[in-house]
């Protein structure tokens, strides 16, 4: 399949500050790309790299097959759709998404039918007269990226544009920005730090942290299959435990934790005895009253502190007996747990096979 | 609703209001009246229309009224010219915090007397001032030029004193510009100029609107720079006013005078209103 | 970085800051060298500080420079008290669509050139003036009383042309105060006076300052309102200095005066800078 | 048990538009009362009505059993934290907090004791003297609750404050402040525009749409048994569709809908044949490939059009076979679906006792 994108080696410097630190990747055309941070770990300067904005101190970045170096963004095969979506607000609808053509110099009736074209492809015909204000949120979203769309980009680059929506809002513009990319096949790099986002719109996400990427993979690679302990906590929700290292066969390990307290979990195998280890637990893989002939579970008591009701996504706040620490378990969504109340104890398990173990650095 | 009540400002700003509204209205109720009366051979006063009359027979009054206006125009333009760049990269090209220092130097023109500034440079471009003796020194002039009493050092004076006044309206509305609607014109393939003249401008018409306005009535109404700086042919219009109050004692026609100058400008800030699609009240804001 | 290198801005500025720094530094040290330099006997020009000695054997210039400075701190702490309620209206309690109109009412002053607004002035309230005849008519007076040509009056005069500059930086201040700050502050148990100097006024400081030095500096240097309206005592110190240059002739002793008060003006503000632990640039900004 | 806040009729007008439409409502001492709504509903006038800051146009608010017409927010024993919290950037943490305290004339030594006490119990001890701005997101909000807590305020009213809040950090504070709402055991009215806020927190939570409460409920009823069209959709995610009723029983009734499928479903009694009605049904009460022994299950099958993965809180988008309408599926969190796959044909079916069916307004 053919590179749409190329990044090698990309580094950005602010005086002593490494913003972003020799990352490279490739994006395929007609993928839905994602760079999932926390702020602050250079996914935007990266971005803006691509876009052309910062030169980079070192590193090529390849568009289409041709080095970009010491090209303007006014040249560049990428168009970048802003956080805020600087439509401009001087002039109508079609004069935003004609802006690009007429800096082309395409011709009036060309510009003219490839406006009406593209209103036409993100569903709002017919408002190529209306002013920039008197838009929704939602329909903004849908005139800026047709406003780079037209101009028929290698790459488009999105810097979190659905941060200023309202929730219910974001939450259908997730789906239909998904819908209407795989529809254009255009090659989409997007950037955020809402890991729902990245898992539900992207064929690849790379999870960026102090300006290095730490893993990219799928989404569901990703979520089931972190590399590294800062992947585990920022994408999903994760109960984390230290312990030690105890016994270990080939592909399982025992690890004690503070309160003496003994996990087994599947483990890498760089992982040996009398090695300090990170362990973390899904709330979803967290089984509540677990089949009590499955003896490969490791099994104990909690107390509910307090029920985390949230519709489908309700949780169980609870503590070991005994201890003082808290443990999240999801509620399954067939609602077998409602008789359950704060101050129960109840018994809970998870299979070796779901647990997540690093290895600590000293 | 409830909270100005609850504040009662309005108690405050009364007296505030009225002490304006005196200060405004009524001087120049009376300005229009005094205007309109002469005193006849008897030594009453009567109504007349003749101080107007007088500044239409009299070329050497309209002359330099006409005069007064388009230097006026020319000075707000030539101020607006340097002060876009300047507003421009105080806002967006250099760093917070080196912005109060640049802030800094446009307030100096404040820093120091009109009167005093003025002195200064007629100190330093008179004929035998230190521009001259330094040209002659370097051989580029033969012998002393006289190049104070000209049209061009009264202009570099007069927009020398007007800058800060279109610079903060023009701080103040790029300020208010997104940078990224900037980057976005320039992602989508403008060049520095499309950029200019279909982002930047639009936007800041209001503040450059705002800013012309007040450079103009400035520069118009101003009296020790041209007086001081402006040559024999450089008559100002506000020096036919003085001299109609002070040497003539003749207060009528300089009423009549001032009332002409109100006119004049005016008539000129509607025209530039009509001519951007400005209305006043979107451009003070 | 990169943008600043690709917008080739500083190709535009370096003119802009060369030409200011030859407008306000080379006059500054001519005006200081002239100062500086008398004439003696046989007419040669020599150095001597005798023109600075002048000023302090002869009382009427040293009391003038006194009085300038007192007139134009109390001008300014009027103007203060006078602006910050307005400046509160406008950017917190009336509706923004109106706000425009009110940033209006307060450009007006520069509507009309100041010399012919002295002069509205100076026919409403002189002798013969309307004033006099109302209060006449309504018994109040019994015989015309002379308003002009009198402290009050020059001070009105002064306080209401330095309004705006007073306004403008006090409504950008205010704005940037979050409205929510205010009712945290009023929902915790304060009053309108707790407000107004624990949240108001050291937010607003950096505006507060920037417009008095302003304010300050425009009034100790004013020429014309002091002269026309200001009595035979209220001689203020920019009279000494033209008299010094157009009366007498003598611009070595103009020159001494002119640096006299620019010294004086920065040191009132530095004080005032120290008083209030401001420093420039936050003003500025 | 004892009210603390009482809200009588109360009703604002702005010139002719009605923000607040006869609101009533109780909220006993110690509760998490929470007001849930989109941006517009009325709700931040309610509460501004509440603190003080906006006057009721009708009706009466009664704080601790005293009448609050007339009294000015700063003497009402009510607080507010701000959507921005508006903390006091000109002083340090313990100004801030010392604020209120100073206003009611203490003493220096009791206002000393106070601070520092409410500083150990919102875990922030020692940070008097900080400034404000060397506080991150979370520490701002803490301090902004301890400044009114400390004021021992009857109710205290919080207008969403955790908006302007990180995503991961959010959800951190949501549960933060459960807890520490629960020992202080001070009133909390809440308003937010999210639901999964108002269920995770609230005692009780108001849905507010268009100035009036459309239910008054504990989450879990308000989740499970929307009384409106508007709660249903407003409150977690739903498939809804829109028929005619022709046929019922007692408890249930038959739906058909716009392509002739036919759908049975729990159904109030006010509806009877030939009415028009909307139906709801949860993601999660689709069930994939159900039981075939059980017969109640309303079944179809439909096809997969893309799998919306979001670690536990998956989804497939799916549609009829032949028809046009997409169909949300909630995918089990124990991964036995892992195979399914775009495309895909698969079996669903959902228990007539999950439907929420509302008569059509004409």
């Amino acid at each position: 399949m053919q590179i749409d994108l190329s990044v090698q080696d990309a580094t950005k410097r602010f005086g002593t500050f490494t913003a972003v630190d020799a990352v490279s990747f490739e994006v395929e055309t007609g993928r839905f790309f994602s760079i999932l941070g926390p702020s602050g770990c250079g996914k935007t300067t990266l971005l803006r790299m691509i876009a052309g904005f910062e030169a980079p101190t070192a590193g090529r970045i390849v568009i289409g097959g041709a080095d970009m170096a010491g090209i303007p963004p006014n040249r560049r095969p990428a168009n970048l759709i802003f956080q805020h979506l600087a439509l401009f607000p001087m002039m109508t609808v079609a004069e935003n998404i004609a802006f690009g053509l007429k800096r082309r110099r395409e011709s009036k009736a060309a510009i003219q039918d490839k406006v009406a074209a593209i209103l036409d492809r993100v569903g709002l015909p017919g408002f190529g007269n209306k002013k920039i204000d008197q838009l929704s949120g939602g329909q903004k979203q849908r005139i800026a990226i047709a406003r780079c769309l037209v101009l028929d980009p290698a790459v488009l680059l999105l810097d979190e544009p659905l941060g200023a929506l309202d929730l219910k809002l974001r939450e259908q513009m997730k789906v239909e920005l998904k819908t209407l990319q795989s529809q254009v096949g255009t090659t989409f790099v997007y950037i955020t730090h809402d890991q729902s986002e990245a898992l539900v719109m992207s064929d690849f996400v790379a999870v960026m942290n102090r300006g290095r990427f730490e893993q990219v993979d799928a989404p569901m690679t990703l979520y089931r299959h972190p590399r590294t302990p800062f992947v585990a906590r920022f994408v999903g929700e994760s109960n984390a435990w230290t312990g030690e290292v105890a016994d270990r066969d080939e592909t399982t390990a025992t690890l004690v934790v503070a309160d003496g307290r003994r996990f087994r979990s599947r483990a890498p195998e760089s992982l040996s005895i009398g090695d300090r280890a990170e362990l973390f637990v899904r709330p979803e893989a967290l089984i509540l009253q677990p089949d009590p002939e499955n003896d490969r579970l490791n099994r104990f008591t909690v107390t509910v502190r307090t029920i985390l009701f949230d519709g489908a996504n309700s949780r169980l706040l609870a503590r070991w007996s005994g201890g003082d620490e808290d443990v999240t378990i999801a509620l399954p969504q067939n609602r077998q747990f409602d008789h359950i109340r704060a101050g129960d104890e109840v018994e809970a398990g998870w299979d070796p096979a779901s647990g997540i173990l690093f290895p600590l650095e000293a | 609703m409830a909270r100005t009540s609850r504040w009662h400002l309005l108690f405050f700003l009364l007296p505030v209001v009225l002490w304006l509204f005196l200060l405004i209205v009524l001087p120049h109720i009376d300005l229009l009246v005094m205007s309109l009366r002469i005193e006849n051979d008897d030594g009453n006063t009567i109504w007349s229309l003749a101080n107007y009359r007088n500044f239409f027979n009299e070329p050497i009054y309209w002359r330099t009224f006409a005069r007064t206006a388009v230097y006026s125009i020319i000075v707000t333009l030539i101020t607006f010219v340097i002060a876009l760049p300047v507003a421009f990269y105080i806002t967006k090209v250099v760093a917070p915090r080196r912005r109060g220092f640049l802030m800094l130097l446009l307030l100096l023109p404040f820093w120091v007397s009109e009167l005093v500034r003025v002195y200064g440079w007629m100190i330093l471009l008179r004929e035998s001032g230190v521009i001259n003796h330094l040209l002659l020194r370097m051989g580029i002039l033969d012998r002393p030029v006289e190049m104070l009493y000209n049209d061009a050092t009264m202009i570099m004076g007069l927009v020398y004193t007007s800058m800060l006044f279109m610079v903060v309206p023009l701080v103040s509305v790029l300020e208010s510009l997104d940078d990224s609607l900037i980057e976005a014109a320039y992602d989508l393939g403008a060049n520095m100029w499309t950029v200019l003249f279909k982002i930047i401008i639009p936007h800041a018409l209001p503040g450059i609107v705002s800013g012309a306005i007040v450079v103009f009535m400035l520069t118009l109404g101003n009296y020790l720079t041209p007086n001081l700086l402006g040559g024999k042919n450089s008559l100002w219009f506000t020096e036919q006013i003085y001299n109609q109050f002070i040497a003539s004692f003749n207060w009528n026609q300089g009423s009549a005078f001032g009332f002409l100058l109100l006119l004049l400008s005016s008539l000129i800030i509607w025209a530039g209103l009509k001519l951007t699609r400005q209305n006043l009240s979107q451009v003070a804001r």
